[in-house]
């Protein structure tokens, strides 16, 4: 069993227009951005994909990464807890023109809907969101006395996730906190594409250091010294 | 049909097993339920790699160990020892079974009290007496993207074990795609039992009068050839 | 801050009659004998913990551990997956005589009700047990046109716990398929014990392999080199 | 009451922080929101050690490291970099969110642009302008065992930040138990909001005129006093 494959571009090929696509990071923490800077040169070289819907928890920083996939215009629909940032103008001005859609989620629930698309639970209740605007249109339920709102699930075609290490069976670990929603957007959709720093045989990883099984990884691409958004931002940069 | 009965000429355990590991692809995810379909992981056609899963929180382990060497921490849902190959990872029950009910696993290969021809299928009670104990069947039956089932043809009274509904209560329904019995190789479509496979030397009328629901045929129906062990 | 104590009888003292009781393991594996054998010597000595409610997978085997504490009368009632061992006759023989409740509950569906009880998630569907004796007196409801199951939350006032590596805020590890419920139950308790085959300072166990974070872990005993239910029933012991 | 106005009296962000990590007790669970409260980690008094946690995966995380020695792998909920105490621990973002929602937590401190005298907050959204953002907030509310507030005690326009009823979107219904504001210490009780420490420089009446709701008083109401800083 070998999920390695060569290149990003490779990696990031079968992502259609329309794709639902879960972007693994915390802000720049845990970001993938080679594999996203993959998917705008598709996108420069064949006009696809477009009309994108991305869960991540932010809406991009300046004008790498997620903010450059935005920039782009390849992203119609974002699913996110958190759109603000240190330069958050690229989101910001298309969602106040209308251009792009905005579904907010109270954080902890856009966790746990996400892990519940991947453990096979279509529903579940929290409290949070109750008696707010965030839980308008979705049903309430009383346990024990207690209202809570109940939440679906959330699941994806695509999840682009950044390890630190895999193995060749797609098992892996994260650096420190880039950890975040990595493994829960990796259980959460149909085929899961890794960048990691290091890949190692089967083997490599301490079976009981696993954070990710293989299981729930399709596809892994080595990408050594990955780019970090925060330092990108501190150079001004911008992609492409 | 010769004058043989079909406990004669019917497979062992070990050649279901076989039957069923040759369905198996290369690289697949599989989950084997306690008891008979244990056997499967055994006989993996060469060259290609399945990768095994049991619900106690491990991806990837192996054979027993030699005697003595055992290691009582690691052990699959059978509560056998087992050991670990390169590549394989703990994890606790609620992801394990995040595994199972989220379809991530591509096989998961059961037993069988009774399999109906809707794909019911009944497999952890048999009836009121005695003490019930359900384990992870019922997570395992929703969850594996297909479901096949490993059982002798009939019961050891000779009673049909494939039916038209399950008399002993349900582990799942609509759940089985592909029964493999000691005789024949059925799958199950539309709510009828499709008969793909069965031992050269039955007959279809037997074959029918030895299970609970027609048997129905579409196209032709393939010689069961297993080898001898 | 340092959550260790001296004693497993010190580990025990707070459990009283009745008291929903998770006690980690799968079978024999991460079964945490000694805090097991601790609570029997006091309900000798007292007359106390009794009646009480015990959640694990098992139902004990042999005259060791679980099944020990059921031989001593202190159980009124199990929750359980799967009440079948190599030798299951001391909770068989009480079932059948009706002096122990059961409450049976398919496996993968219990490990989601006790994360669901630490997570702070009322209740969650499920489609496993839809249409089985196991689903009857529970809300059905259809997503996607697919029928599934409620079910609800499972918490516990004492969770006793078998880890290998813990640290004095109560981080923990496991060894190898011990792992199973363990982690799950740490965060359904109210108050969580741990025995621990070693305990290190804060700092003892690197951030990244920590598997129970400390925050749901609230005694932690050191029993070096624990007993095994297997190795145990195959010497043919009894406790006490 | 003195001729000078509350804006002279009023304690500074840092004071505010002070008063509110007093509260904390030793080996305490906490977490503190993003901005305003984060400073409450720098306060706490000498022989407690409380653990902080950040909602995207950290506990016992520590100050900021030197700047240049940055990893920006390894910062807090406010995307600073941060440092790790002895005895931290990384988890995924579902732990996270269940060690807040499943009540591990013994105190969240947040910020906030109104506060209602029956526990109502409102901190994540002035209305309709703008982009809306929530990120933790909704989900610590209804998680810690205790849920504080630090604020200023009136807004920029001098209009209380105490109402009666939140006029802006909620974040949580009835989940602040205390309110540490620039002058007093409030504790909110059966739909009340009970006085229980102020500034010795401001008198009772001034403080109701600052504040949009009865401010009821039970017993004794304490000086609040701080240090110089």
């Amino acid at each position: 069993m070998d999920k390695t494959i060569e290149s990003v571009a490779e990696a990031v090929a079968g992502i259609g227009d329309g794709a639902v696509v879960m972007i693994g990071g915390f802000g720049g923490s845990g970001a993938p951005i080679e594999l996203m800077h993959a998917l705008i040169d598709r996108h420069r070289q064949t006009g696809s994909p477009k009309g994108l819907t991305v869960v991540n928890n932010n809406a991009g920083n300046g004008h790498v990464g997620l903010a450059a996939l935005i920039e782009a215009g390849m992203v119609a629909k974002l699913v996110c807890s958190f759109p603000r940032s240190a330069d958050p103008r690229v989101f910001t001005e298309k969602y106040l023109a209308g251009e792009i859609e905005l579904e907010l989620v109270p954080q902890g629930t856009l966790a746990e809907r996400i892990r519940a698309g991947g453990a096979g639970i279509p529903a579940f209740y929290t409290p949070t969101s109750y008696g707010t605007q965030l839980a308008q249109g979705k049903p309430v339920a009383e346990f024990e006395g207690r209202p809570y709102v109940q939440e679906r699930w959330l699941k994806a075609d695509f999840a682009l996730i950044k390890a630190h290490v895999a193995d060749r069976h797609g098992n892996l670990t994260y650096n420190k906190a880039a950890r975040n929603f990595n493994p829960l957007m990796c259980m959460a959709a149909r085929e899961t594409i890794v960048q990691a720093a290091q890949v190692v045989p089967a083997g490599g990883i301490d079976p009981e250091h696993v954070v990710t099984p293989g299981i729930f990884v399709n596809r892994v691409v080595e990408v050594p010294e990955p780019q970090q958004e925060e330092l990108l931002n501190r150079a001004g940069a911008t992609y492409p | 049909m010769t004058g043989t009965t079909h406990d004669d000429i019917k497979l062992s355990n070990a050649q279901i097993a076989w039957r069923a590991a040759q369905d198996i692809a290369d690289g697949a995810y599989v989950n084997l339920g306690i008891g008979l379909p244990e056997a499967v992981a055994r006989y993996q056609p060469p060259g290609r790699e399945a990768i095994f899963h049991t619900e106690n929180g491990i991806l990837n382990f192996g054979e027993a160990p030699p005697e003595g060497q055992e290691d009582w921490d690691l052990i699959n849902a059978g509560k056998k020892a087992v050991t670990l190959k390169p590549g394989a990872a703990f994890f606790h029950h609620a992801d394990s079974f995040a595994m199972v009910r989220g379809g991530h696993l591509d096989v998961a290969i059961l037993g069988a009290y009774q399999v109906a021809q809707n794909g019911d299928l009944a497999n952890w009670s048999v009836g009121a007496r005695g003490v019930p104990a359900v384990g992870g069947a019922m997570d395992l039956v929703h969850g594996a993207k297909r479901v096949a089932v490993l059982t002798e043809h009939v019961t050891k009274k000779g009673e049909p074990k494939l039916v038209e509904r399950c008399a002993l209560p349900l582990t799942g329904v609509g759940c089985v795609t592909r029964v493999y019995t000691s005789l024949a190789v059925i799958d199950i479509e539309n709510g009828r039992f499709m008969l793909r496979e069965k031992l050269p030397a039955i007959g279809l009328e037997e074959l029918q009068s030895l299970t609970g629901a027609e048997l129905a045929v579409d196209g032709t129906v393939a010689d069961l050839i297993v080898p001898e062990f």
